[in-house]
């Protein structure tokens, strides 16, 4: 694992010495169009044709097989030689020799077009010929090609790739855990500090609020709270603190419901599970932050529980909890709050602990599984990104390409 | 010690005197401005200019004021100054929004300032009002003006206003200038740049600015104005500083309040872990 | 008219203001009232924009078969589906049933964490690894590279060595890991300077050792599974330092925006409701 | 199995939503687009769970005389307002009723409530910017750097050095540098932490937020 790390480290360090590859960006040729540039000399002499045609089937993200990507080669004459190629001719032809329909007039520089009014499963033959301002060249040909309802996106392969690994990694980890191999979780002070928390409450006799973001339940992180949600109502079901959950998506809080009966049913206090504290407040965004200062002020919770998705409410949260004197423990991967969390709260769990709490707390092993797993992940992208460095420096953009992603 | 016990009740110092402060500090610029100019950046530099080369009298600037009551406070500044900024130079203005709560907001904003310089309606600017449907509008305008708004905003044929003689689409409009708090400036660029090569200038708000500083590469748009500070930019070069930057006066009085708060509070803090130690 | 909703507007306002003061009536009322604006605009909100043209209008009213949905479009009957998992969700009020309740949480939580899985490999990693997979190239000048090199090793080095070192992590070296910081700051800002004068390649590459160092930094902090000790132990506290710029960094910049919302309000009232400006 | 069916119907509907990144072909592509339509409709047809968690909440302290209950009929009664005036004509008209208690309540309450954020920044940079250790030190130089960059009067105190040593070109430094690299560090962290608890919900491991057994 070290040898790893310091491997990484001084390739990355031993990159920045290399030569460079020239990374200078290279300037497009201004699009000129066909109108404009029509004051280019008129002569008799045909200009020369372009070359290279090719014609794919093009694959796009929702494809329904009905576009073809034709490109070439620009001609000679094409802003060099005489210089007068103002544009080009692309016809799509059913045969060889018959004649052909006009897809695009293509201005001169361009040697890329789209037919997008293919008959999927046709085959087709392409021409192009370039254009100045009297005559025409010999078409070039291409073909025959036909579009088709593609099943894979190859531009995506790299994402796939990836994910297989991700996912690999993860699997062999859970089952490695479910076996019974010892695995080690560093330390997270801000869910020892949950504990804490509550303990303070139940001594105090007051409250813990827990405010699990404003996400809507699709928002990874608001499954995340209510994974800590379940564990925090565990610990007050047992100590019978009231727990407050203010919410503001109405799914969120049915969901919140249904994971706080089940914790007190689990804890052996059915009974002690009060639904009036699981509200709704409002969609709103500064009308529920509205309601929550209320709360704090008036209900005077000892620990406030900020988990989940926050955005610019965390902070109005965070300083009023403060005055209002509780402990307040926060977690969330929103980037942009993260500052204010951090200035305003006693404990920040930041990003990815968010989500490294559900098995942190429970210590089941199919969660500390799949924790290990993307922590290998996690090395996986250290080694691309060194080897992305090096690779680059070594003028091998192929890997920095395989990124590329649409 | 009782200096040192000073510094401890200020470490406690209760927040609403913070508060106190920061309300004090926004308000006082409204009414004694400081005027404390803003160093001009390219973006707005640009925009300027492209403004300052419009011949006078002749074909209308076309500003959209496309932004609704919550982005107010950062658009309008900008809207002014670009008004003013037209009117000082005689330049003629046709005014229109894309955004439904804009109608007011628009047709106020170029009361103001024709007023200011005594711009004569229908001679010097012309408010056309609100039409719906952002990226339809905008193409049909670079078809002819007069399909999207045949009347001005209150109901007067176009034809009966004498700076509207002759200006058809886009190729009458040497510039086009967008402030939008959404989406709509982006519209202007792939709709009316893209395709009928209308020079397009934008005002958006600071949290936007930066995902549209690559149009200003490409040259899609001439310049760019972003918040509060691109207004108090633009006021600057004018010559006639207003809420732009007297809002950068109320930013700059709370800024350097809450360093100085910083300040003094860690001196506090050191005072008292001295005396601390001193005691102990 | 105006007038009249204006000073309701601004009573409002100030209602919300006075709960800086301490908690009171009014903000009880301003807060209440709020909450109730909102819960009745969101009911009709969500029935007239959603459930009205995608479900009810198709399925009940009129058109049956006709026509296309707006949201879906697709055919009539696929506005069932949806229509009839919003109705699922009401069975948790009879007990029997109730456990029918979960197949739409199932299906919109399964739907969406499958769709974002994918894209978020995509654009949060592999888009930002090919983003700092390119940089440290750039230098063509053997002499800029070569101080290049000399200084990034030593910012590095000095960094990593004293964050490793055990005894310098102790309560009583906070001096010297601020020196150690201190330290490293002003060897990459004179390097910096000095790199600019000979030429702007070295700058860049420079800046991005500063993104390689910090994001490999940041991510050592997240590792999980492992003891933060030796160089992974090292790594994370870089990452930290990173971490600390970073947030001071963003608090700071973004007071103006909030302060650019307290502008706006004052303006409201001062100028809209009681004129004192212009 | 009243478990296992939400289950099986996550894994399956999750594995289709996968799948629907790399497969382009158009019928898997229009019937994931509708799927992701159904989400957005069953969130709506939720709001009344929401509405009816709020009514009897806030009916429950009027009954029950709890302190401030007299609040609870300002919201009850100023929702069935908003309610009676919408509710049976729907879209958003100029000038109705429904749409000026919108803007001249909703709006600047939001508006105001937001904008308090002016003086919690403020009272939270005074209490946490203490230099208790290295760590805080970093924290407080780059926020005093950045809001000194940012505005004219921090302009003016380094006008006259040289490009390189005044204070926006430091703001911009830090914002561009090490501010992206911390936040890259947190953004790809996080996501495979996304990635983990995504996969871990599509296959039954992670199933707290449906609840309970029976």
């Amino acid at each position: 694992m070290k040898l790893c790390l310091s491997l990484v480290v001084l390739l990355l360090l031993v990159s920045a010495a290399a030569p460079a590859a020239d990374d200078a960006e290279t300037v497009d040729p201004l699009m000129s169009d066909v109108e404009g540039a029509v004051q280019a000399p008129v002569d008799s002499i045909p200009p020369a044709p372009p070359s290279d045609l090719a014609a794919r089937d093009h694959i796009e993200n929702t494809d329904a097989g009905d576009k073809i990507a034709l490109s070439w080669s620009l001609s000679p004459d094409d802003g060099a030689g005489a210089g007068d190629v103002i544009g080009y001719l692309v016809l799509r032809h059913p045969s060889p020799d018959a004649p052909g329909d006009t897809v695009a007039v293509v201005g001169a520089g361009s040697g890329r077009c789209l037919d997008e009014a293919v008959e999927p499963g046709t085959a087709y033959y392409y021409t192009v010929a370039s254009l100045d301002g009297a005559n025409a060249s010999e078409p070039v040909l291409a073909g025959p090609v036909a579009g088709r309802t593609n099943l894979w996106q190859p531009a995506r392969t790299s994402v796939f790739v990836l994910m297989i690994v991700f996912f690999a990694l993860v699997m062999i980890f859970t089952r490695l855990a479910e076996r019974g191999a010892a695995l080690f979780i560093r330390r997270i002070p801000g869910l020892n500090a949950i504990e804490e928390a509550v303990g303070r409450a139940t001594e105090m006799g007051r409250p813990v609020l827990y405010v699990p973001g404003i996400g809507e339940i699709d928002n990874i992180m608001t499954i995340a709270s209510l994974t800590i949600l379940s564990h925090v109502a565990k610990i007050t079901a047992k100590y019978e603190t009231p727990l407050i959950v203010p919410t503001a998506r109405a799914v969120v809080m049915s969901a919140a419901e249904e994971v706080v009966k089940e914790a007190y049913a689990e804890a052996g206090r059915p009974d002690a599970y009060n639904p009036d504290n699981i509200r709704y407040l409002s969609d709103a965004q500064f009308a529920f932050a509205a309601a929550v200062n209320g709360i704090m002020l008036r209900e005077k919770p000892a620990a406030n529980l900020y988990m989940g998705a926050f955005w610019a409410e965390s902070l109005l949260l965070a300083e009023t909890g403060f005055e209002a004197g509780a402990i307040q423990v926060a977690g969330t991967a929103m980037v942009s709050q993260l500052p204010f969390f951090v200035t305003a709260c006693d404990f920040t769990l930041m990003g990815e602990e968010l989500y490294a709490a559900s098995a942190y707390l429970s210590r089941e092993p199919k969660l500390m599984g799949s924790l290990k797993g993307s922590d290998w992940m996690k090395m996986v992208t250290i080694i691309l990104m060194g080897a992305g460095v090096i690779l680059n420096l070594m003028g091998a953009t192929g890997i920095v390409n395989w990124f590329q992603t649409q | 010690m009782s200096g040192v016990s000073g510094f401890e009740k200020f470490l406690k110092i209760d927040r609403r005197w913070i508060f106190l402060a920061v309300g004090v500090a926004v308000v006082i610029p409204f009414f004694f401005p400081l005027g404390l100019l803003v160093d001009v950046t390219p973006p707005v530099q640009s925009l300027y200019d492209a403004v300052d080369v419009l011949p006078p009298s002749s074909q209308p600037l076309l500003l959209a004021i496309d932004y609704a009551p919550a982005t107010l406070p950062e658009l309008e500044p900008m809207a002014l100054a670009i008004l003013r900024h037209a009117f000082s130079r005689d330049v003629n203005v046709a005014v229109m929004t894309l955004h439904p709560a804009g109608y007011g907001l628009a047709e106020r904003a170029g009361l103001q300032v024709a007023e200011e310089y005594d711009r004569v309606y229908g001679e010097d600017y012309v408010y056309l009002g609100f039409q719906p449907g952002t990226s339809a509008v905008i193409l049909s305008l670079g078809v002819n003006i007069r399909n999207v708004f045949p009347e001005d905003a209150y109901g007067t044929p176009l034809s009966e206003f004498p700076i509207m003689d002759g200006i058809r689409n886009y190729d009458d409009i040497p510039l086009l200038i967008t402030l939008a708090g959404w989406s709509a400036a982006e519209a202007w660029v792939y709709f009316a740049h893209e395709p009928f090569g209308q020079e397009v200038g934008a005002g958006v708000t600071a949290v936007m600015a930066t995902d549209y500083y690559p149009y200003l590469n490409t040259g899609q748009l001439v310049g760019l104005l972003g918040g509060m500070r691109g207004a108090a930019e633009y006021e600057g070069l004018v010559g006639h500083p207003d809420k732009g930057v007297r809002g950068m006066d109320s930013q700059s009085i709370i800024h350097m309040l809450i360093i100085a708060l910083i300040v003094v509070g860690n001196i506090a803090y050191f005072a008292t872990r001295k005396s601390k130690k001193l005691a102990g | 008219m105006t007038l009249f909703w204006t000073t309701i507007g601004a009573i409002l306002t100030l209602s919300i203001y006075s709960f800086l003061y301490k908690d009171n009536p009014f903000y009880k009322f301003a807060e209440h009232l709020v909450v109730g604006v909102s819960a009745g605009y969101y009911l009709v909100i969500y029935y007239w924009n959603y459930i009205d043209p995608n479900v009810v209008t198709p399925v009940f009213l009129l058109r049956v078969g006709a026509d296309r949905i707006p949201l879906l479009g697709m055919d009539w009957w696929m506005a069932l589906i949806p229509g009839i998992l919003g109705l699922l969700l009401y069975m948790r009020f009879f007990p029997k049933v109730a456990w029918v309740g979960r197949w739409p949480l199932g299906i919109y939580v399964g739907g969406y964490a499958g769709l974002g899985l994918s894209p978020i490999m995509q654009a949060r990693v592999i888009t930002q690894l090919g983003a700092n997979a390119l940089p440290l190239a750039g230098v063509e000048d053997p002499f800029a590279a070569m101080t290049n090199l000399v200084l990034g090793i030593s910012i590095f080095a000095v960094m990593t060595y004293l964050f490793v070192a055990k005894r310098s992590m102790g309560a009583g070296n906070k001096l010297v890991r601020a020196g150690v910081i201190v330290l490293a700051a002003v060897i990459g800002y004179v390097g910096y300077l000095a790199l600019s004068l000979l030429s702007n390649a070295g700058v860049v590459s420079l800046t991005n050792i500063l993104l390689v160092v910090g994001l490999l930094g940041t991510l050592s902090y997240f590792f999980f599974s492992m003891k933060h000790k030796g160089l992974l132990g090292g790594l994370a506290r870089v990452g930290i330092v990173f971490l600390m710029v970073g947030f001071g960094a963003s608090f700071g910049y973004t007071v103006m925006s909030r302060i650019s919302l307290l502008i706006g309000r004052v303006g409201f009232l001062l100028h809209d409701w009681l004129h004192l400006i212009d | 199995m009243r478990r296992g069916i939400p289950l099986a119907i996550t894994f399956l509907i999750g594995l289709f939503m996968l799948v629907d990144f790399f497969v382009p072909h158009y019928r898997v592509s229009d019937l994931a687009g509708e799927m992701k339509q159904w989400g957005t409709i069953v969130i709506a047809a939720s709001i009344l769970l929401g509405v009816g968690n709020l009514i009897r909440v806030h009916f429950h302290k009027i009954r029950r005389r709890r302190d401030g209950w007299q609040y609870s009929i300002t919201t009850l009664l100023i929702m069935a307002v908003m309610f009676a005036f919408g509710g049976p004509w729907g879209t958003i008209q100029e000038g109705s009723a429904f749409n000026w208690m919108f803007l001249n309540m909703q709006v600047p309450l939001q508006s105001t409530m937001f904008s308090l954020l002016a003086f919690f920044i403020a009272s939270a940079a005074y209490r946490a910017f203490r230099l208790r250790s290295a760590e805080s030190g970093l924290l407080l130089t780059a926020a005093i750097i950045v809001m000194l960059g940012r505005v004219p009067l921090g302009q003016l105190l380094t006008r006259a050095l040289p490009e390189q040593a005044t204070l926006p070109w430091l703001t911009e430094t830090i914002m561009a540098y090490p501010n992206m690299a911390a936040f890259r560090g947190i953004l790809m962290g996080a996501a495979l932490g996304v990635m983990a608890m995504g996969l871990r919900v599509i296959l039954g491991i992670e199933r707290s937020y449906l609840g309970g057994e029976k």
